[in-house]
């Protein structure tokens, strides 16, 4: 298992510094919440972190430096991530989802031939996030947490190493979270999980530290007793938490 | 292959079927004529078995084909015009608008049939292969890659048509009077030409069908659902991308190449931006996701193009119009979604209830 | 140094007939994402109602002077409908709306086709745009062709009157405001299909001013649209979408280069080179001269 | 061409055996149409009614509509006119109209079917020469009859198509005859990118060549290209005497805008043009046009009670406003040729048609006209014409007999090499 370590990362669009030298710490095995504000920088944090937006700085997963990597390169190092609209192949099954995650490695000639047999991973991922039952269902018919399992099943059977998750919660029924929220730990117990979350009472029951992110920043870092007690967390950002909580569901950080 | 699977019998079913009718039923009904007709609606399903993949399955959509399909007929009619030449011979077009007095280099290496014949599928795949490279891994996508495609069609034909003494201009190679050795204006070897292509077609089907239900094809179907989302399971689309690309070019240039012994001729008026997008139309009908859609789609318009041009001289662009407007605006899947429409009705209603036990719809 | 000078002003006024025929677009395709293919025959229509009111208006300035808002407001007409009918239904399909599209410009060809037949009519122009004005005199005089210097000066003025439209009015904010995010204007109380609604009657109507244009230098047919349509696109393309600025800049630049290559090979092999050129300006930098940066996944 | 072709007649079946059984099945019941041997495949015509078919072929639709479709017009005029006076060897002509729709192997595609499916007597149309070229091998493989109506670069002859537009000895070189008797010896030559004017243009240097001329440049524009400034630059800076045009079609609506725009005159620097006849002069406008020149066989305003009847019964048929040109004209007199020589023939079959043709003559709007059996083309007077500021064509000039049509310019020493 590795750790993410984090120096002085910056992302600026068109002058805008949405990350403004960032330097984190997530030590292997860890279940590592992000909080912050709307604009605070947590997604455009795990954007760098995977490639999809330019940064400066440096991101060292284990011993590879993952900054100037592209997209898929980053992904076979054993990063993964799930964005806040759960993002799964609709129009296939559950099982073609969790095929597809599992196959980057495979050569041509695998490529070109039918999938005859379900792939063992697949089985044991599909009966981690509770989907057997389903597993020939197009996945656009999935309800909205069951995408969010799905997609978790796909970091699952992609076989990384650090799980970056985005809003994993938003929108679950209290039941389907508390689902998430062990599924979420019994995962970390072998890989390093990185959870963006605005819920409270989720990261409270389920993290075991947390990073506030405050104007690109970070603000305060430490258990969740710890955060919550820092004076700073609360001028900054539980101060108008309790406003936003229920307003951020969809809303797109700009 | 599992015979036993469901879907699997069905398209062997299908598969003799077509062969019966393409083999048998179509050659005793039609005559002369419109079996030659049918021979060259058979070369534009071609091209559609390979939009169904680059369009249909990788979202590509495929605005130039007529590029390829010309590299493929061209290289074809290059080689058929040396031949009708004879050895030592200009072939007659450039003895009368060309200065040369011997061949180009580069028609030189077409008097060989093994590598024209293999041109006519190599060369449509290297050069969308290398287009491809470029476009895909700086990803030109959705309306870019569509308009750029267009624009590549169009200064492919315009440059054609540029180089008279070498090309024919847009007059294009004509009077192509032999294939191989046999005299085309013979209705028994018409015919023949007209089996090359049925059988070329149903090989071509088998092909594009092998890969839609490979895992590359699952994978092509995810790329073009979401591009990113593949990116950050560790796949490169670029790749998967240019591989239907290629496939689809090389279909597209087989359809060329075929299409010169059925009618003839090739010329630039096939490769420009009208003819690309007629390509597409025909896939767009029937059903661009759908194999079977795609090539009835693709016989079905360049039937009605036929059939109407011939009842409406004057006004038959007006029900060629409509065709595309009301196929595409209010059917999206094509033709061959009407049947699936249908199906779900029925089907979706007690999915739809067990989603909203399972949670609140975000 | 006339022929420079006198290809530099070429280049420019090609690019001003550019810039004319892509500036709707900016709007529809640049803004709105839709791949507008009848575009080219909103102006043929502009075209047309130039001969048409010449029909009934004798002196050949004030007709043109008339046609350009009437043009306007027909082309506008055509292209609010055209939305309505069909597009509306497609913003999601920006690719089937490009088949869709073309094939109503095949049946608006035909259309004129049986309207106005087949062949190309003809509309005068006022004898001031007919001739030229000497720039430098002498055995080379240097001349500038009075119709494409009004070309220039109708382009200017649309791109000067379509930014301000966007920047200052209301109705400009609301675009775009819809642009940026359809959903958030859409709580915020903006009728969202008004506002496209009305974002493609102005650019299916300048459109309709760039018909007036081509009056002066081209010709006036059923298929005219066709002609100019996917340069027009290419510009928009190049120029990177929803960027006016990119759209003035790549349309007088591709001006500029049409006319140095045309000079110095031939038409035909400058039309390929040109293309050639776009090609590769796209693999340096594939979203265009001025790209607008988002976050979004697609 | 088929002659000398090293082609075996060697068919498919006797090779292809292999191609299994179901190939052999459909092959033997298969119906080889009218003939079985490929020495002997002349299409059928269908004489049983009480009418004989005959093809119309023009592009209805796409760039080329805008000239083909008046073609079409003086045709079916000229098959009614027929039909009122009682037919061809008693049968009505019924016309069969296909769409060519600018699009060559559509026009291969429709003569076909116009040949085997409505077994016409003989097609009439075709305008642009690539429309020709395609269906050319069409008419000669099923030995049926194509009039073409055009004026075309030469260099040409089928036994299946009758030519009755001019050809090359019939227009451009009297025209070019006209400019150096004028005494404009350095021309200019610019043309749409296609057959016709790079052809054309050829016979053009080699004539320049022989006679003193100098040609100072030479641009080509793809066709449908509408931007002209620049090679109205490049003339203007050539400082030529005179320009020949071989533009087609809405090119040269931009080019002559752009070419007074650029300040030439017909005064300063006259145009030639061979493919601007009263219909292009209409879409164009004699404000643009006023002054140049014009080479043809017929003109609306040529003299002659043939023409005034022809002009009248088109304008009662299709409008006051509408011109008559010179294709249209041909196209006309086309079918009352190929009435004539059935007539003399006695026979709708193409080859006792052909036999028949030679020295047939038709009192026609531009003149009396006599088909020359051998190259199958027809003799033309030429004509010189000036657009005047109302959209008419008065003749300056005219050969004063109809010139013996010579397509591989045969009687001229300087075109040895260009065939």
């Amino acid at each position: 298992m590795s750790g993410l370590e984090i120096r002085g990362l910056r992302v600026s669009f068109d002058g805008f510094t949405a990350v403004d030298g960032v330097d984190l710490d997530v030590r292997a095995g860890d279940l590592r919440f992000l909080i912050g504000p709307n604009g605070a920088g947590k997604t455009t944090l795990v954007d760098a972190v995977t490639g999809l937006v330019k940064a400066r700085g440096s991101v060292r997963f284990g011993d590879e430096e993952l900054l100037g990597r592209s997209v898929h390169r980053i992904a076979r190092s054993g990063v993964g991530r799930t964005f806040q609209t759960a993002t799964v192949f609709e129009e296939l099954t559950v099982l073609q989802n969790l095929d597809i995650a599992a196959g980057a490695g495979r050569g041509a000639w695998t490529m070109l031939r039918r999938r005859t047999s379900v792939p063992e991973e697949v089985a044991t991922a599909l009966d981690t996030v509770g989907l057997a039952e389903l597993a020939d269902s197009p996945a656009g018919t999935l309800a909205h947490g069951q995408k969010q399992w799905l997609e978790i099943g796909m970091l699952l059977v992609q076989d990384v190493r650090l799980l970056l998750l985005d809003e994993p919660v938003a929108g679950m029924s209290h039941d389907e979270r508390q689902a998430t929220g062990e599924l979420l730990r019994r995962i970390s117990e072998e890989r390093t999980v990185v959870v963006i979350e605005h819920d409270m009472d989720f990261m409270r029951s389920f993290a075991r530290s947390v990073s506030v992110l405050h104007a690109g920043r970070v603000l305060s870092e430490g258990t969740v007793a710890e955060v919550q007690a820092d004076p700073k967390v609360q001028e900054v950002y539980l101060g108008h938490a309790a406003t936003e909580d229920a307003g951020d569901l969809a809303v797109r950080e700009a | 292959m599992n015979l036993l699977k469901g879907r699997s019998a069905r398209a062997w079913t299908g598969f003799a079927g077509a062969a019966v009718a393409l083999f048998a039923v179509a050659p005793a009904a039609l005559s002369d004529f419109r079996l030659g007709l049918l021979a060259k609606y058979l070369c534009m399903a071609m091209v559609a078995v390979g939009i169904c993949l680059a369009w249909g399955r990788g979202g590509l959509l495929t605005l130039g084909q007529g590029v390829f399909f010309g590299l493929g007929g061209y290289a074809m009619a290059m080689h058929l015009k040396i031949a009708d030449a004879g050895p030592g011979n200009l072939p007659d077009f450039m003895q009368l608008y060309g200065t040369a007095t011997e061949l180009p280099w580069w028609w030189r290496p077409f008097g060989n049939p093994v590598f024209a014949l293999a041109a006519t599928v190599l060369l449509p795949m290297a050069v969308a292969a290398l287009l491809g490279l470029f476009v895909f891994r700086r990803r030109v996508k959705g309306a870019y890659f569509a308009i750029l495609s267009q624009a590549l069609a169009s200064a492919f034909a315009i440059w054609l048509v540029g180089q008279q003494a070498t090309t024919g201009g847009t007059n294009g190679l004509t009077d192509i009077q032999g294939f191989f050795g046999y005299a085309l204006d013979d209705p028994v070897n018409q015919r023949m030409v007209y089996f090359v292509i049925a059988a070329a077609l149903l090989l071509l089907i088998a092909l594009a069908r092998q890969l839609i239900h490979s895992r590359y094809g699952e994978l092509l179907v995810a790329v073009r659902d979401s591009e990113e989302r593949v990116r950050f399971l560790g796949y490169d689309p670029a790749n998967v991308k240019l591989v239907a690309y290629v496939v689809a070019a090389g279909m597209a240039g087989l359809a060329g190449a075929l299409f010169v012994p059925a009618v003839g001729i090739i010329s630039p008026a096939l490769i420009g931006i009208v003819p690309s997008i007629e390509f597409v139309i025909g896939a767009a009908v029937g059903g661009r996701a759908s194999l079977v859609g795609a090539v009835l789609g693709a016989i079905a318009v360049a039937w009605a193009k036929t059939a109407l041009s011939e009842e409406f001289p004057a006004g038959w662009t007006y029900f060629q119009g409509l065709l595309f407007v009301v196929a595409l605006a209010f059917l999206p899947g094509g033709l061959a979604s009407l049947a699936k429409v249908l199906r779900r009705r029925g089907a979706t209603a007690p999915a739809k209830a067990a989603v909203v036990t399972v949670g609140e719809a975000a | 140094m006339t022929v420079i000078l006198g290809q530099t002003f070429t280049g420019i006024s090609i690019g001003a007939v550019l810039l004319l025929i892509a500036l709707g677009l900016s709007l529809t395709f640049g803004q709105m994402n839709v791949i507008n293919m009848a575009h080219g025959e909103f102006i043929m229509a502009g075209a047309y109602t130039t001969y048409v009111l010449q029909k009934s208006i004798s002196s050949a300035g004030i007709s043109l002077i008339v046609a350009l808002p009437v043009a306007f407001l027909v082309s506008g007409a055509l292209g609010a409908l055209l939305e309505w009918l069909l597009i509306r239904r497609l913003y999601l399909r920006p690719l089937d709306t490009l088949l869709v599209t073309w094939g109503v410009s095949l049946m608006l060809q035909q259309l004129a086709r049986d309207i106005f037949g087949a062949p190309n009519v003809q509309t005068r122009a006022p004898d001031a745009l007919t001739g030229n004005i000497t720039v430098i005199g002498g055995a080379d005089p240097l001349t500038f062709a009075t119709s494409r210097l009004f070309i220039l000066g109708l382009a200017i003025a649309a791109v000067v009157a379509l930014s301000l439209t966007l920047r200052l009015t209301p109705l400009g904010r609301r675009i775009r405001a819809v642009v940026q995010n359809r959903d958030l204007a859409e709580v915020s109380g903006i009728s969202t299909a008004r506002v496209d609604r009305t974002a493609f009657f102005i650019g299916s109507g300048l459109a309709g001013v760039a018909g007036v244009a081509l009056t002066l230098v081209g010709p006036i047919g059923p298929t005219m649209g066709t002609n100019v349509i996917i340069d027009a696109f290419l510009v928009i393309v190049v120029g990177g979408i929803g960027r006016l600025r990119g759209s003035v800049i790549v349309a007088f630049v591709l001006g500029v280069l049409q006319a140095v290559l045309e000079y110095s090979t031939t038409v035909s092999v400058a039309k390929v080179l040109v293309l050639v050129a776009i090609v590769a300006f796209l693999q340096w930098r594939p979203q265009g001269l001025y790209t607008l940066r988002t976050r979004s996944l697609v | 061409m088929s002659s000398g072709s090293p082609i075996l007649r060697r068919r498919f079946l006797a090779a292809g055996a292999a191609l299994t059984a179901v190939v052999a099945l459909s092959a033997c019941g298969a119906k080889t149409d009218a003939a079985g041997s490929s020495s002997d495949r002349a299409a059928k015509i269908d004489v049983s009614g009480d009418s004989v078919k005959v093809g119309l072929l023009n592009s209805l639709s796409g760039t080329m509509a805008i000239s083909e479709v008046t073609v079409r017009n003086s045709l079916l005029l000229a098959v009614g006119e027929i039909n009122a006076s009682g037919g061809v060897l008693g049968k009505k002509i019924e016309p069969i109209s296909e769409d060519g729709a600018s699009d060559w192997p559509t026009f291969a595609e429709k003569a076909t079917k116009l040949i085997k499916e409505d077994q016409v007597a003989a097609t009439f149309g075709c305008w642009t020469s690539a429309s020709r070229k395609a269906v050319k091998p069409v008419f000669e493989k099923n030995k049926s009859l194509l009039f073409y109506p055009v004026q075309y670069e030469g260099l040409e002859e089928s036994p299946y198509i009758f030519y009755t537009g001019a050809t090359t000895n019939q227009q451009i070189v009297p025209a070019l005859d006209y400019l150096k008797s004028q005494g404009r010896k350095k021309i200019y030559l610019v043309g749409s990118d296609y057959v016709f004017p790079r052809t054309a243009n050829k016979e053009i240097k080699a004539y320049a060549k022989a006679n003193g001329m100098t040609v100072l440049g030479e641009d080509y524009a793809p066709l449908g290209s509408t931007e002209f400034s620049t090679i109205a630059n490049k003339v203007k800076a050539s400082k030529a005497d005179a320009v020949f045009n071989t533009l087609n079609g809405d090119s040269n609506v931009a080019f002559f805008k752009e070419y007074k725009s650029a300040g030439l005159t017909a005064k300063s620097m006259p145009v030639v043009s061979v493919s601007i006849a009263e219909e292009e002069v209409k879409s164009i406008g004699p404000q643009y046009l006023a002054g140049q020149l014009t080479a043809w066989n017929y003109y609306q305003t040529t003299p002659g009670a043939a023409n005034e009847k022809f002009v009248k019964a088109y304008k009662a048929k299709y409008g006051e406003d509408k011109p008559t040109s010179d294709p249209m004209e041909a196209a006309y007199t086309s079918v009352y040729l190929w009435k004539a020589m059935v007539e003399k023939a006695k026979s709708f079959d193409p080859e006792k048609v052909k036999a028949a043709s030679d020295g047939i003559t038709f009192d026609a709007p531009e003149g009396k006209v006599t088909v020359d059996g051998a190259s199958q083309h027809i003799h033309k007077t030429a004509r010189i014409g000036k657009i005047g500021t109302d959209g008419l064509i008065t003749e300056v000039w005219n050969s004063g007999e109809p010139v013996k049509p010579d397509p591989f310019l045969k009687g001229y020493s300087w075109a040895s090499g260009l065939s």
